[in-house]
């Protein structure tokens, strides 16, 4: 086995990466871990792509992955978004410190007429 | 390492990171070791503050272009800046908690008795 | 030469169309949803006779479209067909005008009608089908369309009948499903051809031939009530009056033993069924049904169970006649077919009569009843005397026959057990003809208060069938008597000149 | 651009693909900006995108596939969209039962503004629509992937749209299987770029040598994603609470067009990228054959109509993958139809059946089966489309359920089989069982409480459920037809060598 | 072997600082550390971005990855207080999970495969041909938003459904929990003052500088927009701005400003002879500058919205976002 070059070393790191985050991903109990886990599955995956892009040459590195794993970020990014602002709304349904299940207003025709509490700060 | 000749702006450079890296280390050691919040604060804005200060500089020396020097220094006051926004947030938040770091997760996030919201940072 | 004419697809239509109106008809306009189904009935029965007069010209009507590669819809009018057709339009005709005199002020009457003539449209369906494939697309149309009208009345009782009849008649068109499938990769195709499209199959591969024939009969065999499968009949007995008659004695019933004809004649060829040896054990197993069902019959006290368990030994006639591999027997089972569903509709007709006039529902609580409702009872006996086999009358007609044919297929047992079937019937048939003439008359009062009277509508058809009855025995061999017809049927099928 | 104008006239020189890709996103747009039109916008969209998809597919038909290199740039560079048969039938698929939903959203949003949520609804929609025809058209994987995170988010929030805790908890779920899924997905992309150094399923196709080990992990690792987005037995725990909780149009469209996209890519990619082996064909149909059978027991438990429903998603699912598995490895190149068919017969079905269970839900009030009788009001026509899906989803002629299921077992037998054919009729039997549980409620009357109405819960919105419902039908005598489009572009020609099959 | 690859020791102390800080962040049992853990990752990440010559790559990972996930992570946690309310999933979602994860290391081995293989020459060349008939000189920007642009239109539709569904969402949440509450009653209104008044001007030239670069240096519309959303958040925040209710229509427009002008693009130079998305050489540079900058100003505008999470309610006096 040569000296293992960078793009082995990260291939590999990144491969556990995704193992790491698949696994807890399933198996974790609170949301915000499962949320964290699959945004680690995401570096590993985009860690293959990044070191596709090193082995081409290394003077020429190869742009085309590099645009995919900006795509995958915002994607990403994104994704998490929306899972946190479900794990908040989850959580203040849990609580019951939210006053109204979610759908008051029709849609966005008439004005908000939110009957949340004045902010207690 | 073989004695390839280092040019002279190079060998300035190295030196001058160098002793950067010896900043940032005393920075690390004062934050493990000091007994309380606000004092290893100090040590990582401070020391830090000035390890980078010296690596950018040795970074200067070895660009040798004018624009790249600005252009790091820019980097180093941006750093710098948002390192003391940054330890007066975090000096303030101790200050609401009695003068210590809260031990658990609890009650670091929640709003203490004094009514402040507390700006997680 | 076939016409590519599309009578076939009127007369399917004017059942089939006209459901979807009758849905949409709303409860109260009992005028239009009478009007519309009788003009339906009338249109279907008015096609038909033009159909059979084209038919004996010798004219074969067929339509057809592919639905997937290699299968296609197929109908096709050949005289077996409208043999079918023609016996479910007379009746579909007389029912109709029994049901809407039954169900006068009944909720659901438009879901009740919109099912009936769904039903009646996939009975038509099944008389046409052109090769099993299309065959199956309607027996199974039957069984989603009779469904409803076994549950019409919405009880708990119906609906756990209706489970039970769900559970039989589905697995059953599930195990036709799986020979027809099975008959389209080992053959290549499912056509019905009269001398039948399996010999070479037969040739290379007799055991999965063999197999594949008790697979489709058995899945046929669910709704001709054979033996083990014939359970759901007298269960399904909870139905009302007008359903119990069309569809038990000659829908859904005849469905399946019309099945069978088709599978034997025109899928196996007879002589290929008889080379591969699997008549004798149909004729077994009809045999065995004959007899089971007189015997459950004789111990039923409930008139409408004893009644359904004489139709599953009655249906097993034509099962018999047709396994019995001689052209005299199927000409015994064909005119079986017609003759035991005028018979079985009149005897339903005039039991509906009795329970809704009289309330009388089991034959212990008959004592008299002739006098209390004469037109009725005529007809009931009338019908009672020919299925027994008294000769001027339409059931001796076909039992001379399929007694007959058993003689010409050297069976002689045949005769000693159509016999002993005879003596059977009359032994649960003739204490319901005494006890109604000449019973004791209890006190029971001529008209149960509170009973509706029964009109006229509900008279007339008892009677009109018993006169069919009595027609189709004494004229048997006049030109278009169902006798005459049945002949004509069995020369295309055997070929060989007349007996 | 006005594709409508010149609709008929030129159907090849307008490039109907990105039509059908944009309109949608179009109206998206605007009906964000302008929340009050929302409605207006949303249905003017979707019926635009028929159009667009109509003259696609007629154009298809009759001068075969088309290929269309985005931005000029060709195969390896750029993206291509190719409409072959198989994308063709997926885009009318959803264009169809896609404009049928949205009227009855439409009609149901009329009567109850509050829980619909136009604002939400239709930008969401009409998004989800942008990313299903993207997907179908699309031959580039990681597009596939970005596709597959468009429709993921989309279904997320219409599933969440309803508001309630149920809903949420449902959709936060969905959205995590979802996005793991799509990881996995997005990890084999990585693998196939890092073997082969480029993205376009055709290219790739000629590169592949099937014998190659690290493409059969490839696979696995795709078949893996994909089976978790589209719940298949064992990665399925996602799917009822989600359909189940989401609002009436939401969840029919969760169930009947969501879903499919990753069938689709199952497809495609044991097409283009490598022939399933056998062991892997074994497991896929072993699994569908598992989902059947869990889906009708747990479909046999329901209390609620709605999960009912969703769980038997769960079992034709299962349906859809034991016919891609019907006939074995070799038996691929045929085996895809049925399965596509199968996929076209679900969509419309459980279309009709989820409106169908929306519209019972409104009028009676609740959905709980058992106590479905009690109510006075009768909502006759929606219990009458609820009837005919299930006769579709059961498999009984002449539906195209049927069509589908005899195409299987056909298949099955002629290969010899035989372990799929009682499957397929194990899994028959338990839907029937399923769905009769559903009948008897709706024809009983003699325990509801006061009589029974004249023709009660009859509306305007009982009017698309219906058309679906008797589709599934007209759809099932021309089933020959829409096999002969699948044939357009063979798609499935090069795959694998010996074809078999005993369709003479 | 031509002697040991100098980076080779920084190589495998990464590699294995990755792994071991994605241990940490998904077994840390504070909620607080993970979130700081997840932070340092994502900078880490970066560098190992760098280090394989992906400076774009890296800018988006610290710049979104890093930066505004943290930031969101951070808003999340003032309302996860107390413990864990979840039930840990059942053993089927454990064997099922170590089945995956078997997958995915039996794949570690089709790495090692892969790794011994032909080098595929991937898209490099190609890239390098049609570069200059793409209008940009950086490869990366070329693919964004030319070679692949149909991607990356429907990545911002993607960030476009997620505000629309964190803003449907987050519709009930009682304001209470605004994390935009503002300084001034903890004493730091000047100096978070202070700070805005200096950093904020910088930063968004600093953000238009990165959205101009992208066009021959790494940089470009996404690095750009994230720079800006933390302009707004940090305006927000520092009290200097507050979004109102009849700021919701502008908002919505901003959203689907990207999308729009992509859309129009494509479709515009689709109606000419050439097909959708394919650019006139000549116009193809002031095309892609103008989609990019649209682009921005919505990545911007949604990212700073879903930091805040919910619609500018009217009637209270609860934040917004917008720069």
């Amino acid at each position: 086995m040569s000296v293992p070059g960078p793009d082995l070393i990260y291939g590999v790191a990144g491969l556990g990466m995704f193992g790491l985050g698949l696994h807890h991903a399933m198996t974790a109990a609170a949301p915000l871990r499962r949320v964290l886990a699959l945004k680690i599955c995401a570096i590993g995956a985009s860690f293959l792509l990044i070191v596709a892009a090193w082995r081409v040459a290394p003077g020429a590195i190869d742009a085309v992955p590099h645009a995919l794993v900006i795509t995958g970020i915002v994607v990403m990014v994104s994704a998490m978004a929306v899972a946190l602002a479900l794990i908040r709304r989850i959580r203040a349904l849990q609580d019951g410190e939210d006053t109204q299940p979610g759908h008051t207003q029709a849609g966005d025709t008439q004005p908000g007429h939110t009957r949340n509490r004045e902010g207690r700060q | 390492m073989s004695a390839i000749p280092i040019p002279a702006s190079e060998a300035a450079g190295l030196a001058l990171m160098a002793l950067g890296a010896v900043f940032f280390v005393a920075g690390t050691v004062g934050m493990l070791r000091f007994p309380c919040a606000v004092s290893r604060l100090h040590a990582l804005t401070k020391a830090d503050t000035m390890g980078l200060g010296l690596v950018v500089l040795g970074a200067a020396v070895m660009a040798g272009t004018g624009g790249a020097a600005l252009r790091l220094a820019l980097i180093w006051i941006c750093v710098a800046l948002a390192g003391a926004l940054g330890a007066q947030l975090i000096a303030a938040f101790v200050r609401r908690h009695g003068g210590q770091w809260p031990e658990t997760e609890a009650s670091a996030t929640e709003m203490p008795d004094t009514g402040t919201p507390e700006v997680g940072q | 030469m076939t016409e590519v004419v599309l009578l076939p697809v009127f007369i399917l239509m004017t059942s089939l169309g006209v459901a979807p109106l009758i849905f949409a008809l709303p409860e109260r306009a009992a005028g239009w949803r009478t009007a519309l189904n009788l003009g339906a009935a009338a249109a279907k029965v008015a096609l038909v006779g033009w159909l059979s007069w084209k038919v004996a010209r010798g004219v074969i009507y067929e339509v057809r479209f592919t639905v997937l590669p290699g299968l296609e819809f197929k109908l096709q009018a050949d005289p077996l067909a409208v043999l079918f057709i023609a016996l479910s339009a007379v009746l579909w005709l007389i029912t109709t005008v029994y049901a809407v005199g039954y169900l006068e002020k009944g909720p659901h009457r438009s879901r009740f009608f919109g099912f009936f003539s769904l039903c009646v449209a996939a009975t038509t369906g099944v008389a046409l089908a052109g090769n099993l494939f299309t065959f199956l697309i309607f027996y199974e149309l039957l069984t989603l369309a009779t469904y409803p009208l076994v549950v019409h009345r919405g009880t708990a009782a119906a609906l756990r009948a209706g489970r039970i009849y769900l559970i039989y008649t589905l697995c059953g068109g599930l195990v036709l499903l799986f020979g027809t499938l099975w008959l389209w990769v080992l053959a290549g195709t499912t056509d019905f051809v009269p001398r039948g499209v399996l010999a070479d199959v037969v040739a290379d591969a007799p055991v999965q031939a063999r197999v594949l024939f008790f697979v489709l009969i058995a899945g046929l065999g669910v709704k001709a009530a054979l033996f083990p499968l014939h359970a759901w009949l007298p269960i399904a007995m909870v139905a009302p009056a007008p359903v119990s008659a069309l569809l038990h004695a000659v829908a859904v019933v005849k469905a399946g033993a019309f099945g069978i004809m088709r599978v034997v004649y025109e899928v196996f060829g007879i002589d290929t069924a008889q080379a591969l040896g699997v008549t004798a054990p149909l004729v077994a197993v009809a045999a065995v049904t004959i007899l089971y069902g007189s015997v459950r019959a004789m111990m039923e006290d409930d008139l409408k169970r004893r009644l359904a368990f004489s139709t599953v030994s009655q249906v097993s006639y034509i099962t018999l006649g047709v396994a019995l591999a001689s052209p005299i027997a199927a000409i015994g089972a064909l005119a079986h077919l017609i003759h035991q569903g005028l018979m079985k509709i009149t005897m339903f007709l005039a039991a509906g009569n009795l329970a809704e006039g009289l309330g009388v529902k089991s034959v212990s609580q008959m004592n008299g009843v002739g006098r209390k409702m004469p037109g009725t009872m005529v007809a009931f006996t009338l019908a009672l005397l020919a299925m027994i086999g008294l000769p001027p009358l339409a059931g001796f007609v076909s039992k001379w026959y399929l007694a007959s044919g058993g003689l010409a297929a050297d069976q002689g047992w045949v005769i000693a057990l159509l016999a002993g079937s005879s003596l059977l019937n009359a032994l649960y048939f003739l204490p319901i003809v005494h006890r109604a003439w000449f019973g004791v008359e209890s006190d029971a009062p001529a008209r149960v208060p509170g009973r509706p009277r029964i009109g006229w509508m509900m008279t007339a058809p008892p009677v009109a069938t018993a006169t069919l009855v009595l027609v189709a025995g004494i004229f048997a061999n006049a030109p278009f008597s169902p006798l005459e017809w049945t002949r004509f049927i069995v020369a295309l099928e055997y070929l060989e000149p007349q007996p | 651009m006005t594709p409508a104008v010149m609709d008929g006239l030129m159907p090849h020189l307008i490039d109907w693909e990105v039509v059908a890709i944009m309109a949608p996103l179009l109206g998206a747009l605007a009906g964000l900006v302008m929340p009050r039109a929302a409605a207006g916008i949303g249905i003017a969209a979707v019926g635009l995108t028929t159009l667009a998809v109509a003259a696609l597919s007629w154009a298809v038909t009759t001068q075969g596939a088309r290929m269309m290199a985005l931005g000029g740039w060709g195969a390896p560079l750029g993206i291509d969209l190719r409409a072959d048969g198989l994308a063709v039938m997926m885009l009318a698929m959803t264009a169809g039962v896609g404009l049928c939903i949205s009227l009855s959203a439409l009609a149901g949003q009329r009567a109850r503004p509050a829980a619909g949520r136009p604002g939400v609804f239709w930008p969401l929609w009409l998004l989800l629509l942008a990313g299903l025809n993207g997907a179908y058209l699309s031959t580039d994987l990681f597009n596939l992937y970005v596709m597959l995170e468009v429709i993921s988010l989309a279904a997320v929030g219409l599933t969440v749209m309803g508001g309630g805790a149920a809903a949420l908890r449902a959709g936060f779920e969905y959205l995590m299987a979802s996005m793991l899924g799509a990881l996995l997905f997005l990890l084999a992309v990585g693998f196939v770029y890092l073997r082969f150094g480029r993205l376009d399923l055709m290219g790739l196709a000629d590169l592949v040598t099937p014998g190659d080990p690290a493409m059969a992990g490839v696979l696995a690792l795709m078949l893996v994603g994909l089976a978790l987005k589209t719940a298949l037995f064992p990665l399925h725990w996602w799917l009822p609470a989600a359909h189940a909780s989401a609002t009436a149009p939401a969840s029919a469209l969760l169930s009947a067009l969501v879903v499919k996209v990753s069938l689709y890519i199952v497809l495609r990619v044991g097409q283009y990228l490598v022939p399933p082996t056998e062991g892997l064909v074994l497991l896929v149909g072993l699994a569908g054959g598992a989902a059947m059978i869990w889906g009708g027991i747990q479909a046999l438990r329901a209390e609620r109509l709605k999960l009912l429903v969703a769980w038997s998603t769960v079992a034709q699912i299962g349906l859809i993958f034991v016919a891609f598995a019907r006939s074995g490895a070799a038996g691929t190149a045929e085996s895809w139809k049925a399965a596509a068919l199968l996929m076209l017969a679900h969509a419309v079905a459980k279309a009709a059946m989820f409106l169908a269970a929306g519209r019972i839900k409104d009028e009676v009030g609740h959905d709980e089966i058992a106590r479905l009788d009690r109510s006075p009001v009768r909502p006759t026509l929606a219990q009458f489309t609820f009837a005919l899906a299930a006769i579709s989803l059961i498999g009984l002629p002449p539906s195209i359920g049927f069509a589908g299921k005899w195409l299987l077992m056909e298949g099955a037998l002629a290969a010899g089989y035989w372990h799929w054919v009682a499957l397929t009729f194990v899994g028959t039997l338990l839907s029937v069982a399923v769905f009769s549980r559903v009948m008897v409620p709706f024809l009983r009357f003699d325990r509801q409480r006061g009589p029974v109405g004249e023709h009660q819960g009859w509306a305007l919105a009982d009017a698309p459920p219906l058309v679906l419902a008797l589709a599934s039908f007209g759809l099932g005598l021309g089933a020959a037809q829409i096999l002969t489009m699948l044939e357009v572009g063979e798609p499935f020609a090069r795959a694998t060598g010996a074809v078999l099959g005993g369709a003479p | 072997m031509s002697g040991i690859d100098p980076m080779l020791p920084f190589d495998v102390a990464l590699a294995l600082a990755l792994v071991a800080l994605s241990w940490a962040v998904l077994a840390a049992a504070d909620r607080f550390a993970m979130v700081v853990l997840f932070i340092v990752l994502g900078l880490m990440v970066a560098l190992a971005w760098v280090r394989l010559g992906a400076p774009d790559v890296a800018l988006a990972e610290a710049a979104i990855g890093a930066g505004v996930t943290g930031a969101l992570l951070l808003a999340t946690l003032r309302h996860l207080r107390g413990p864990e309310a979840a039930p840990a999933p059942g053993p089927v979602r454990w064997s099922v999970a170590a089945l995956v994860a078997g997958v995915t290391v039996a794949l570690g081995a089709v790495v090692v495969a892969v790794a011994t293989a032909p080098r595929p020459e991937g898209l490099a060349g190609p890239v390098r041909d049609n570069l200059p008939a793409s209008g940009v000189e950086h490869a990366v920007t070329a693919v964004l938003l030319n070679f692949r642009a149909h991607d990356t239109l429907m990545e911002v539709v993607v960030l476009l459904i997620a505000v629309i569904v964190v803003w449907a969402v987050d519709r009930g949440l009682a304001a209470a929990h605004d994390p935009a509450a503002g300084p001034e009653a903890d004493g730091l209104g000047p100096v978070q003052a202070g700070y805005a008044r200096l950093a904020l001007p910088a930063a968004v030239v600093l953000g238009i500088y990165l959205l101009w670069a992208g066009a021959h240096a790494p940089g470009g519309a996404f690095q750009a927009g994230a720079v800006l959303s933390a302009v707004g958040i940090m305006a927000v925040l520092a009290g200097r701005w507050r979004p109102e209710a009849h700021h919701r229509a502008w908002a919505r427009a901003v959203f689907g400003l990207g999308a729009a002008v992509f859309v129009l693009v494509a479709l515009g130079v689709g109606l000419g002879p050439g097909v959708a998305y394919e650019y006139p050489p000549h116009l193809a540079k002031p095309l892609i500058l103008a989609i990019e900058a649209a682009v921005t100003l919505s990545i911007a505008a949604t990212l700073a919205a879903l930091f805040f999470g919910r619609e500018p309610a009217p009637v209270s006096r609860s934040r917004g976002r917008r720069p």
